[in-house]
């Protein structure tokens, strides 16, 4: 296994250097050579200064994790050699900017020293240091300049000239080979949760800023034309999910995205959507809490709200994705299914996926499709919530020559407000049947993935990011690994499928009340074990390696 | 004349404010009708509160949304479809407590939906308590020794947050009150109308309106001044006449308009396109 | 049993007509007859019209439920008739007002009519038909006087007129026998709710008005002087759970009340309350949703909802009382623990039980007592979130020579906000000793009650105002029955030891997705039945019995 | 002077205003400490947002609130304790979007709390999209193109909402600043100062204020109309002149006296006498 090609890079300098984008154009550098990618950002909950940092992993095989250990560091400050070194290889190697670090040990780049004399602006000292860098890792100036060519908008030439003299100035330590040909796009999870929605039918998206969904808003608008869509900042979140309410009430399909705090106002409206029966997908990206937390760390403690979020008796669809081909995928399948069912469909992801940087495969794309929802056939009185026998009443909208009463109140079929008994039982066993129909359609998506070492006994559980470090880590000790994809409707025969011939269940979680047991317990499963992690950060491969294999 | 009812019983107390108020709806939406507008573009939109069940006695496309939230629900609605016709009902509690953030920041985007709000001066589905237009000393059952907060001027605060069309109406003048819906529906931009609706049963204001209500003509729609000087001649407590017409009137550009203008009929989306980037 | 003395008298009009007061003036008079009573309302979303009823049951056993059949009716419009005759027990006895209704059978007053002969307000013909009512069921005129003359706060001297001559022109139909001596009070579960936590020292209420919590707010209102309290009614919701961790900040225990919808306002701030460790205490009465519902009927579906209240890993104190008694109790006790552990606690009612008016214990009263809350000891420098052994950091107030540091972030001791993962593990772990003390805490109450047959193999499980029916009918049929009373921290113990001997555990819920079911299942109990009812009304003593007959 | 210094790194951008906000309150509270006010009766309310880490760089009383809830949980805090000195800071997009029905109500009911609105016209903590008062055509991350919507004036509508207090200020005046949270502290009542703040990294103004902001007097304090014209000197884009100072005050009674003023000290609850009308 440790011989495969498998390499760690830490990009590290304080908020405002730019190691988030030298990480970038490092990780798109080994994905144009055939290199596996992945990209883990933490960062401070500050503009400028402190300490920010990406690891990225360029392996062989894929790998949806980071290890604790680097094989390389390149050090935009002094403090980033301070906080990550002890991590470092003994054979790993510190490239650093040596007019800021003074040190022996490792590839020295005068990268300011360079970008001074040939006049660049102070941000270019980083286009040194990746040149720098690429130049010790045996990187062909040829795949360099490309690269360079494309992620850089401003004052290419400048740059590319700075980048050739780091470039010349630095010394080979070792030649990373070109592996297989074609690249992958890297993709965030946020980005692929955008991509997956428009693929659906997305036409208005509607959000307040909030960490770490609002990057989902940033690249939607700036692809407002490409994706032919609507991307609106309101006052709240509060008038977020009502306005998407109101939006699909008229017929577009929209999406609203948050975190917990946001996400608690938004509890109400979920309702609505429940009562009314309007679609709407919420992306709620989880972060760490109690309150504000830690606003920039990740967390899966809003398992628990998330399922229940809403008042009274209803029930929605939540998928938790582990990747960004995943978070494409449910994104999409999600959006189809509210409107299939009329219903709010939460996605529910974390930081570390939102995030994070993945190699994406495109065919996902293709597996997604606006799909039909049940529309009014034109013909009759049109009735909003006729008592169809699967309790789905077809559709329709204001303009379309019907009259459409929606509603927060229980009603009759028309849409009218009710008391009475006969009426209120009515309605509840309408959206008691379609409840139904949405469990049957969750027997029908594949909501419970299992991989590894499908005959041991002992299986491992795990969701939503956490799913690239236990899959890789399950592989390795040879344990089947369990991912549950859709949580409510709850995919209780295919859990139990996934569960033949396990005797020992782990749950590996980053909450501290290990929240995914709960909802397992609700349905009858019972986790022996809950390895959990609370310092809102993501396992490592080492740590969770270490933790499992006793089990 | 279009035949709106519905099933449901109307449950208003006689004598309420609202039956007014939904009269001249109707006559405001037949009126809209007749002069060209179908049917099937109108939507009301409504609150929750005693005036917000009208939408249950008009048959015609509507949303009853959450307490507080009939503006952004309609403002969501027009975005989608911005051909449609929206009028949205709601109390003064509903605008002015617990739904005041939507009310501001529609006037302040100029959202092109239209809002009458039904100000009996409290919360009356509730039984009865103090909201932001309440007297000062209005004894509710939340406060039985009288509130001890000043009201505000709901208009001088539109004024404020930028509202591009302003009036003020009296739920006992159907035919002004009809008049200044169709002229809100026309106005291309944000409108609000407050009615002074009396409610019989917890704020009886039948005859203090009879006496005060007046009116007022703002000779100049434009003038930020002139507006202010009508809107400020009462205080919502006792004092002052009580003018009522259109106060203030300026066109400006309408936000689902500009929100919408980017999009191309049936254009496909290009995702490979933007695939490219992330390469 | 039948032999007991036990009726169900109906009392109905328009709202508006003032069947309520009627109602409750009935349940008194009886109350001072030595009967037991319990008052059942409903109540449509309207001011005036529709149709309003008061059931009230007057009996020597004492029963917090209804019954389906009624022995009297009593008729404040036609309506009413109509309505309810259908339920009259053969025996049963209409009295009505004979100036509104024509009809035969029964007992007819010409309550209009008295009243106007005699100058009466149009309000006073209710005071002539309980009047006649009173000579029908053969009480004496001295106390109908009484009740009267304390009950009527305007025009004694004519309504005592008017009674007068009402009570002068019927006929006893029957004599209903005094019982024992002593009436006690009778309360609605909201007034004691709002008593038990003026017993536990609260100091300010904030509220936004919803139905069924809006009575709270009214309750308090009126005794502000009388409790030496703060009531405020602000703008909405949000602000009134924020301004109410504000106020315990500074020191004064406060309470917020609110339903479904309002609650999910609240959510957030609930999440606050855990992360800055502010105590706060939040009435939450369950109506009829989801989302606006029917806003006047109850419900018992949001308990799961609130059981997962606020984004993050925390615990809350909820508890769920079934009768006066218990929410009295019940709401003092949750407001010491909210104290006593810096942290959010929940009391979860519903609008049967915070309507409805029940004999009240006064004994109750001298359970509670305000608890004395950790505090700072004044020595060496403060610091808020002190890393106690037990999780408990003791509090101090602004004002009181410390600097105090609230936080909605993570943060350190001294409640400066941090990042890194080892402080972020050191307050975690503190609050999580401190959720093990709140479970230890549980163990020490009565958590679970049991009731009925202890013997029997068939249990029934109920919880909040469904407690009164479940209860009589178990001991009807022989079953026992056990009453969950703290839902979290979850009295395992408590619930495993009442569950001794139980082969068969029923459910008995007015919900559709039967949410306790699921609670008890996270908990590793299985329910084997459910009995739900989701037409928003209560169960009425003969359903449930007919429901439960052959289990 | 007082040592209130924490062990909090500073983590604002080089050259961000809010420094000078920061060094304004330093002085400021020790002026107030040294003028008699005890500084255990001094508390520090902040949101959340790049100006709500000041709590974090003050050895003081203090609550690190929810995004848009530091007003009401001021409020709070003040209605528990009527002696305590409040201050309350927040961003614009706190105070104007997220919070804005907190804000106007806590100046309605003119609740004794002294706000300080750090604007920098956008949402900064979260890396740059327009709020409320951002001028139009801002390109924030959401709104790449430019943002479609007008501001509005803070001032303009807190002078609406009745607050009885209303002072601009701009960061690098830091005497001037100090002086106007000094007079705040001592108005009784509601308190809004609106404190313009160059965002360095995503909207620098340093320029802009520096040659638009003069101090202004008004020359009768309590007066709506000569208030109202200073305010609308400027209107939040380009065009006007920047006054700075107290531009309105006027006193009125605060909502926490009135709340509390029934209050009886070491009064036991009667309880036994109220259960005596449940008999
Ligand atoms: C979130 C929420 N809070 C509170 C309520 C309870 N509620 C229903 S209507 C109403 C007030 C209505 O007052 P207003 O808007 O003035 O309408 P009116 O009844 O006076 O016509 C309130 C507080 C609710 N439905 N939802
Ligand atoms: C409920 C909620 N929504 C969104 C956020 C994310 N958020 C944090 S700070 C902030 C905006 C801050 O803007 P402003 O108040 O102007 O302060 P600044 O950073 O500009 O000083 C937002 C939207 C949050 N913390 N909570
Ligand atoms: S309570 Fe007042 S507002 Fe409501 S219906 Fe009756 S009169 Fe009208
Ligand atoms: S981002 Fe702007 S407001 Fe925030 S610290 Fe930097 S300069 Fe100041
Ligand atoms: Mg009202
Ligand atoms: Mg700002």
């Amino acid at each position: 296994m440790k011989n495969k090609k498998d390499y760690s890079i830490i990009i590290g300098g304080a908020a405002g250097q730019g190691s988030r984008k030298a990480g970038l154009i490092i990780a798109k550098l080994f994905n144009n050579l055939g290199y596996n990618v992945f990209i883990s950002e933490d960062y401070q909950s500050l503009i400028k200064g402190g300490h920010n940092f990406s690891i990225v992993r360029i392996s062989e095989s894929q790998h949806f994790s980071t290890r604790e250990k680097a094989d390389f560091l390149l050090a935009l400050d002094a403090n980033t050699i301070d906080k990550h070194e002890k991590y470092l290889e003994e054979k790993g190697c510190v490239v650093f900017n040596k007019d800021k670090i003074k040190r022996e040990k490792g590839v020295g780049i005068a990268s300011d020293t360079i970008t001074k004399e040939l006049g660049g602006l102070p941000i270019m000292s980083n286009t040194a240091l990746i040149a720098g860098f690429s130049k010790a890792m045996g990187i062909e100036w040829k795949v360099l300049e490309d690269a360079l060519k494309k992620e850089l908008t401003k004052g290419i030439e400048k740059n590319l000239e700075i980048a050739k003299r780091a470039y010349e100035e630095t010394k080979t330590v070792l030649i990373l080979e070109r592996i297989k040909a074609n690249p992958d796009p890297l993709l965030t999870g946020n980005e692929a949760i955008a991509l997956g929605a428009v693929k659906a039918g997305l036409d208005i998206y509607y959000a307040y800023p909030m960490t770490p969904a609002t990057s989902i808003l940033h690249y939607l608008a700036e692809h407002e034309k490409d994706f032919n869509i609507i991307t609106s900042q309101l006052e709240n979140e509060i008038a977020v999910i009502n306005s998407a309410i109101g939006s699909a009430f008229a017929g577009k399909r929209s999406m609203v995205g948050t975190s917990g705090g946001g996400f608690a106002l938004m509890t109400e409206g979920i309702s609505l959507a429940a009562q009314a029966e309007t679609p709407v997908l919420i992306i709620n990206s989880q972060r760490s809490g109690p309150a504000t937390g830690v606003p920039t760390y990740s967390s899966q403690a809003d398992l628990l709200f998330t399922l229940n979020s809403g008042h009274g008796d209803f029930v929605r669809f939540i998928a938790a994705p582990g990747d960004a081909n995943e978070s494409c995928y449910w994104s999409g399948k999600l959006l189809n299914l509210a409107w299939k069912y009329q219903t709010p469909a939460i996605l529910l992801v974390d930081k570390e996926l939102s995030e994070s940087t993945f190699e994406f495969d495109e065919k996902v794309l293709k597996e997604i499709k606006k799909e039909k929802a049940s529309l009014w056939s034109g013909k009759g009185e049109y009735m909003r919530y006729a008592d169809a026998k699967n309790g789905i009443s077809p559709m329709a909208f204001p303009g379309n020559k019907a009259v459409v009463k929606g509603t927060s109140y229980e009603h009759d079929i028309k849409g009218l407000s009710v008391e009475d008994s006969e009426s209120i039982i009515l309605m509840q066993e309408k959206r008691l049947r379609k409840f139904k129909e949405m469990a049957l359609e969750v027997d029908s998506l594949e909501a419970v993935k299992v991989y590894g070492n499908k005959k041991s006994k002992k299986a491992i559980i795990a969701w939503g990011s956490t799913k690239g470090v236990a899959l890789e880590v399950a592989i390795k000790l040879g344990l089947k690994f369990i991912q549950p994809l859709v949580l409510q409707p709850f995919p209780k025969k295919q859990f139990e499928k996934a569960l033949k011939g396990v005797d020992k269940l782990v749950l590996v979680e980053c909450s501290a009340l290990g929240q995914m047991a709960k909802l397992l317990n609700c349905n009858g499963i019972k986790v022996d074990k809950e390895i959990l992690k609370y310092d809102m950060r993501p396992f490592t491969v080492e740590e969770l390696e270490k933790k499992l294999k006793n089990i | 004349m279009e035949n709106l009812e519905t099933t449901s019983i109307n449950t208003w107390c006689p004598g309420c404010g609202n039956f007014g108020i939904l009269q001249a709806v109707k006559l405001a939406i037949n009126d809209l009708i007749s002069k060209g507008t179908p049917k099937e573009n109108i939507v009301i939109v409504s609150d929750i509160g005693c005036n917000s069940k009208i939408v249950d006695y008009l048959n015609i496309n509507s949303f009853y949304s959450l307490h507080g939230r009939s503006i952004v629900t309609a403002m969501g609605i027009k975005m989608a479809n911005p051909e449609l016709k929206i009028l949205v009902f709601l109390g003064d509690g509903a605008a002015l407590d617990e739904g005041i953030s939507h009310l501001i920041h529609a006037a302040k985007r100029n959202s092109d939906i239209n809002v009458i709000m039904h100000n009996n001066r409290l919360f009356a589905l509730t039984t009865g308590q103090f909201t932001a237009v309440s007297p000062k000393g209005l004894k509710g059952k939340s406060t039985p020794e009288g509130s001890i907060e000043e009201p505000i001027n709901p208009l001088e605060l539109m004024l404020a947050a930028n509202s591009s069309f302003i009036a003020r109406a009296y739920s006992a003048k159907i035919e002004h009150l009809k008049n200044l819906i169709i002229e809100a529906v026309n106005h291309k931009g944000f409108s609000f109308i407050e009615v002074m609706q009396p409610c019989v049963t917890f704020f009886n204001t039948v005859q203090f309106y009879n006496e005060k209500v007046y009116e007022a003509v703002n000779p100049e729609l434009d003038s930020r001044e002139k507006a202010l000087a009508l809107i400020k001649e009462w205080n919502y407590n006792g004092e002052g006449k009580i003018p009522v017409g259109i106060l203030f009137k300026k066109d400006r550009t309408c936000f689902e308009e500009e929100s919408n203008k980017h999009l191309v009929k049936d254009k496909k989306p290009e995702i490979e396109k933007c695939l490219q980037t992330h390469l």
